[in-house]
């Protein structure tokens, strides 16, 4: 019951989906199961709120490390989510939309999610300099080309590049630096993604062959849980 | 009649400081390097700010030409018949906006002063938010005669990712009954004609996440056979050129790509001449830290074959 | 508390005092403190964030654990409110519709989207410790969909439709030998340079998928196409470091426009 | 029953407005142009087909352009597409208006009603009614919306009686066809019945406004159908796939030898755990983000299945921070069964798998924490990983340890290159889990997809030899996959 049920779900949704492309009178029957899919998403992201709620309140509970914090985590959580909900501040009634301009949602969503997100990412900006220092070493051949590769795409999108290479007469353009960072992104890193991303496409493939035939059941968890 | 001295402004003083400051950081890097003691990472880090922040305030900028794949999604627009149906979906979060927003303002703005239709949409739950933005700084801002429903419309963001295109690509209303303002599909006028996304001109994808371009292209561009075009984060540019041309006939990548599609539609009329260019303007910090990073490469290695040298003889 | 983190705590706690009233005092607007408020808000959490450079602190603590709270709630409103509100309540109830002011949708199979309800449901029991196990009814909808759709897709997009592409004439324009050579230039439009082109994707695309292939050993002739693949592999990821310093860097631009323009004013 | 009146009242309201409607439709006939125009040339030849392949409801429509539209007088400048339609079309799409007009006021927005006297005609009187009348009434008219549309198809067959023309679009001069995709729910606006007799017309149109119509095309039916002949090539592959893992995965469970190279990766792996055990520092194994579904993340179980058993028989410590709930609970049955597999159930730690934050960058952080405070002599990444792999590597670089990783995340790999001593690139990640493994379903698979590569690689030599001659194309057609 705790395995078979779930592996019968997977094959008959997987097994629906894939017919609807072929059989043209399967399609609404195939919108209707991604539909489906579209709302259960958004329970799970009821479940992502609650799990939150749920380990906060625990860890204030049993006072573990940095427990202070948490509270910090189901204010945020907890106001945002009011100021969502019921459309706090929004202009027009209940039919508004909920980003709407002047509302507290949009207001917090822009001083507080908007800074926080893009500063986390920003920072990476930092650990790719110093990693460039650090670790970006022509080791071998292939850390060699990887480096000059590299190096050749970030002159190219400098004008610096543009400058330093134009000199080179218009019928070897191609040994100008900005045409030699557009001819490496269209030839040999098209085809090296290419090459990547038919093999990881397979893999994708074929392990959702695995899982509709139920040959994967990694994902059911071990079966005391 | 100005002297020549005279001429020099605080900005060229600006300029000229933070490029000596610079020059001598990489200079006094270079030669803490190579007598051999550690440099903190925090130092590091100290430099990449502040070659990141002197360009801009000083406003350092550059003008660029436009790369092919990216000319060839201003061509596509600019054959586009008045009327069209253009689809463009902000699949972003703010992390990513510095890069991709300049590029959804500079495409909203073409289309727009073209007659084309837009119709908005998100698969992030972010992108709502970005869109306002573009809506109060692009759309009622300079085209205040276009109409909601008539002109443009928003649909906003529904849950799903690839299971909202699956559905879309055949059937627009079962996924987006209403608008944003909860307006019925059926009283949009937009929609009149418009059943699926097979019925669109072209779907431009504004993203550089998951689910995304590469979503697109899979779920709706190849199944429908519906023209795409990208603009993405420099980050997952290189990973799209494999679909360009037959599956994406045009991209935008990174700030660059941002900054030629702005140069390109500045060039193009002169009513585009007082646009704002965010892109072009972070181009400056851009090249300055570019050099920065270029540096320290350079430095690392030179480190690298000398200490390598040195352990053989040792 | 440490002396000098009560110190370090009331010294940034007052600057951004003073930078809420100063903003509030200069700022014009319907509500100047509100709006100054937020700026300086945005301000604290990006410098608080950014204090992570120079190692964990509790104020970076705060930022990230504000965020963790309001991306949960942020993406679970727009959730309720488009697919809950937009795309479910329409199907289910008249009466529910018209309290959202949506428009009810007419159907004769509605009676089925009790199912993704039920589902969403059993989803939330994960919750749960005793019925966590029925949550996987629901997990194993989601797989089989995402799996359903994935097959075809990437069959489709990733293989049937690369090879397509990857079938590309390797003579251009050609009008015979004599007509190549007197006209050879290495121009980045020129015939030769577009047929160099075509050829390094071809023998990347072969060679990249040679190195993939697992089920020989890579001696011989089969050995070198497979060096060849990784060469073409290494450039392509040099071409991607490349290009990821710009977007990282540009985050960073973005990040400090803010500080300089929006928050302090230095820049206009 | 007071309902049901007004109910009444209102329909005959909509039927009686429905003549200004057909008089609204016979001003678009061409009769009524002005002499003055000059008439262009029309469009020819209309002619239409049931749109292939799909669900039904569509019509493929295709027509000669008129001569004066690119030459001759050179004068059109669109083409306006009209179909016909039955009265209770007209009927049904007035019902349909008055339903949007009750459900605006339900929603007590003005902006976008419908224009005109009839709109405003309808809006008096519904303003009249209380909130649960107008609830009745609009369900009543759904009702009849609903049963009226099911006898559509019926009343096409009165043509060309008992209906008028209605304008579907218009397309710019120099298009030739039109796809009118119907809708296939009955409530739409856009509903077109299957097996019902449809009328064509092209209008050429001039900037002036002069119309000249085209022949009239039809009946003509609409129809679904049941397999979509374009996406042969599709079937064909997922048959051929599909048919392939079977097999090879059989084979393998039969105890066939299928042989997959090894990889230098997987190698350093053993090296690294025996430099851990000799310095008497633990391995820190990283997930990576992915969830329990994710095809890298099941590859990774395998490989940490193997390092927990090398690390089991050497008495190495072994740290396992995950990030999803679901992924820990997994690797906790993987790590409890390998020290069981090496004989050493006893050396098992609880904690030795732990969730940590199910939070990009705060998992990012801990994680660097304890890089920092162990010291790991050998860091190993392995799975999906986002923004945060650059920060993980850097961090343990400088923490000297030894890294290995692998992501089938395009965007990272190049930086677990650069910061890490080895990396599984893209699918070697799968292959390692297959080799270590030795498991028959993940052995087969991996055989199926090495055929897959196969067929590429000589389909690709094929067609660019075949591609250089004009008769390459029908084979490059092969795999064009159009709609």
């Amino acid at each position: 019951m705790k395995r078979l049920v779930p592996l019968i779900i997977t094959f008959v949704v997987g097994t629906v989906l894939i017919l609807s492309v072929f059989i043209p009178p399967m399609e609404g029957l195939g919108e209707n199961f991604t539909l489906f899919f579209d709302i259960i998403a958004v329970f799970a992201f009821f479940l992502g709120g609650g799990n939150l709620v749920r380990v906060h309140f625990q860890k204030m509970s049993r006072k573990s490390d940095d427990w202070e914090f948490s509270i910090v985590t189901l204010v945020g959580f907890f106001v945002m989510l009011a100021a969502g909900l019921f459309k706090i501040g929004n202009p027009g009634d209940i039919a508004s939309s909920v980003t709407a301009d002047g509302s507290l949602f949009q207001a917090i969503y822009r001083s507080v999610f908007v800074p926080l997100s893009s500063t986390m990412y920003a920072l990476l900006a930092f650990f790719v300099a110093s990693a460039s220092y650090r670790a970006f070493r022509a080791k071998n051949r292939e850390a060699t080309l990887l480096l000059v590769a590299a190096f050749i795409i970030l002159l190219g999108s400098t004008p610096f590049g543009t400058m330093l290479t134009s000199w080179v007469p218009e019928s070897w353009s191609i040994f100008q630096i900005p045409n030699l960072a557009v001819w490496l992104m269209s030839s040999p890193n098209l085809a090296g993604q290419r090459a990547i991303i038919i093999g990881i496409g397979l893999g994708v493939v074929s392990i959702s062959l695995r899982l509709i035939l139920g040959l994967e059941r990694t994902y059911l968890g071990d079966d005391n849980a | 009649m100005l002297s020549p001295l005279m001429a020099i402004t605080v900005q060229d003083i600006g300029i000229t400081v933070s490029l000596v400051f610079i020059l001598l950081g990489l200079a006094w890097l270079a030669w803490r390097s190579f007598s051999g003691k550690e440099v903190d990472r925090r130092i590091i880090f100290l430099f990449i700010f502040f070659s990141v922040a002197m360009p801009v305030i000083f406003k350092i900028s550059f003008k660029f030409k436009a790369t092919p794949i990216v000319n060839a999604l201003y061509e596509k627009i600019e054959s586009l018949p008045n009327n069209s149906t253009v689809l463009i979906s902000y699949d972003f979060d703010p992390a990513m906006a510095p890069e991709v927003q300049p590029m959804a303002d500079a495409l909203s703005r073409h289309c727009l002063s073209r007659d084309i239709k837009i119709v908005y949409m998100c698969l992030f739950p972010t992108g709502q938010g970005q869109l306002e933005q573009t809506f109060s700084t692009v759309v009622r801002n300079e085209f205040p005669e276009k109409q909601d429903g008539i002109d443009f419309v928003n649909l906003g963001y529904k849950a799903g990712g690839e299971g909202v295109l699956n559905v879309i690509v055949t059937d627009f209303e079962k996924m987006f009954p209403t608008d944003v303002n909860s307006v019925p599909y059926s009283e949009i006028p937009i929609f009149d004609n418009i059943k699926s996304c097979k019925n669109l001109d072209l779907i431009i994808s504004i993203g550089g996440g998951r689910p995304g371009i590469k979503e697109w292209v899979l779920f709706v561009g190849d199944p429908g056979n519906i023209p795409m075009a990208a603009g993405v984060a420099a980050v997952v540019a290189p990973q799209l050129y494999p679909y360009y041309p037959n599956q994406i006939l045009g991209l935008l990548g990174g700030v660059k790509g941002a900054a030629e599609y702005e140069n390109r539609l500045r060039d193009s009329d002169p009513k585009f001449a007082d646009m704002p260019t965010p892109a072009t303007t972070m181009m400056g910090p851009q090249t300055l830290a570019h050099i920065v990073v270029m540096s320290f490469i350079i430095i690392g290695n030179i480190l690298f074959f000398r200490n390598r040298k040195r352990g053989e003889i040792s | 508390m440490k002396k000098t983190s009560m110190v370090v705590f009331a010294t940034i706690a007052s600057l951004f005092l003073l930078s809420w009233i100063v903003k509030g005092m200069f700022s014009e607007g319907s509500s100047p403190y509100l709006d100054g408020f937020l700026v300086t808000l945005a301000a604290f959490l990006t410098l608080a964030i950014m204090s992570f450079l120079y190692k964990d602190n509790p104020y970076y603590k705060f930022a990230e654990h504000l965020f963790v709270g309001v991306s949960a709630a942020y993406a679970m409103c727009l959730g309720f409110w488009s697919t809950i509100v937009g795309n479910l309540i329409p199907r289910l109830s008249s009466t529910v519709s018209d309290f959202f002011q949506v428009n009810y949708i007419e159907g004769d199979y509605n009676i089925f989207f009790v199912i993704p309800i039920i589902f969403g449901i059993l989803l939330l029991m994960r919750l749960s410790p005793k019925a966590g196990w029925l949550s996987r009814w629901p997990l194993a909808f989601i797989v089989g969909t995402t799996a359903g759709l994935n097959f075809v897709r990437y069959l489709r997009s990733d293989f049937i439709n690369q090879i397509n592409s990857t079938i590309i004439p390797l003579l251009i324009d050609w009008n015979g030998f004599g007509d190549f050579f007197s006209n050879m230039n290495f121009s980045a439009t020129g015939q030769l340079v577009m047929m160099f082109s075509n050829l390094v994707i071809f023998v990347g695309v072969v060679c990249g998928i040679i190195y993939f292939y697992f089920s020989k050993e890579h001696t011989g002739w089969f050995g070198r196409a497979s060096k060849v693949g990784i060469w073409i592999l290494m450039i392509t990821f040099g071409a991607s470091f490349g290009y990821t310093v710009m977007g990282r860097i540009s985050l960073l631009v973005g990040r400090i426009t803010f500080l300089f323009k929006d928050w302090l004013e230095i820049i206009s | 029953m007071k309902v049901k009146l007004l109910f009444a009242v209102i329909l005959l309201l909509l039927l009686s407005s429905l003549s200004f409607a057909q008089d609204d439709s016979a001003e678009i006939d061409t009769s009524a142009v002005v002499e003055e125009l000059v008439l262009p040339a029309p469009p020819g030849n209309l002619s239409g087909v049931d749109k292939p392949n799909d669900h039904g409801h569509s019509i493929d429509l295709s027509w000669e352009l008129s001569p004066d539209d690119g030459g001759g007088l050179n004068t059109v400048l669109q083409y306006d597409i009209y179909h016909w339609v039955p009265n209770l079309m007209l009927e049904l799409n007035l019902v349909r208006d008055s339903i949007s007009v009750i459900q605006k006021i339900i929603r007590k927005t003005t902006n976008g009603i419908i224009e005109g006297s009839q709109a405003d005609s309808m809006k008096k009187v519904f303003e009249k009614l209380s909130r649960s009348e107008l609830f009745d009434v609009r369900n009543s008219l759904t009702e009849y919306v609903k049963k009226g549309n099911k006898g559509l198809a019926e009343a096409c067959k009165s043509y060309p009686e008992g209906g008028a023309w209605l304008f579907l679009d218009k397309k710019p001069s120099g298009t030739s066809t039109f796809d009118h995709i119907g809708s296939k729910e009955f409530k739409s606006s856009g509903f077109v019945p299957d097996f019902a007799n449809l009328y064509y017309r092209v209008d050429a149109v001039t900037a002036d406004g002069a119309k000249a119509s085209s022949n009239i095309l039809g009946p003509i039916q609409s129809s679904g159908q049941w397999y979509n002949t374009f996406r042969t090539p599709v079937v064909f592959s997922v048959l051929l796939f599909t048919l392939l893992t079977v097999f090879f995965v059989q084979k393998a469970r039969k105890g066939a030898d299928l042989y997959v190279r090894p990889l230098g990766g997987i190698e350093a792996v053993d090296d690294a755990i025996g430099r851990a055990t000799e310095m008497g520092r633990p391995i820190l194994y990283v997930l990576g983000l992915g969830s329990a579904a994710d095809i890298a993340t099941i590859a990774s179980f395998t490989i940490l299945g193997r390092v927990a058993k090398k690390v089991a028989e050497y008495q190495t410590e072994l740290l396992v921070p995950t990030y999803d709930p679901i992924v820990m609970t997994v690797a906790q049955e993987v790590v409890k069964s390998a020290y069981l597999d090496a004989g050493r159930p006893d050396a098992y730690k609880e904690d030795t798998v732990h969730f940590v934050t199910q939070s990009q960058f705060a998992y990012v952080a801990a994680v660097n924490g304890i890089m920092l405070r162990e010291l790991p002599a050998t860091n190993i990444y392995m799975g999906k990983f986002f923004a945060e792999s650059l920060i993980l590597a850097e961090t343990g670089a400088l923490a000297g340890s030894i890294q290995i990783s692998g992501t089938d995340e395009i965007a990272q790999i190049p930086f677990f290159i650069v910061a890490c001593d080895y990396t599984l690139i893209g699918e070697e990640l799968y292959a390692a889990s297959a080799y270590l493994g030795k498991e028959p379903v993940l052995l087969g698979s991996l055989k199926a997809q090495d055929y897959a590569k196969a067929a590429i690689i000589v389909l690709a030599v094929i067609g660019v030899i075949l591609a250089q001659f004009d008769f390459g194309t029908e084979f490059v057609n092969l795999f064009e996959v159009v709609n």
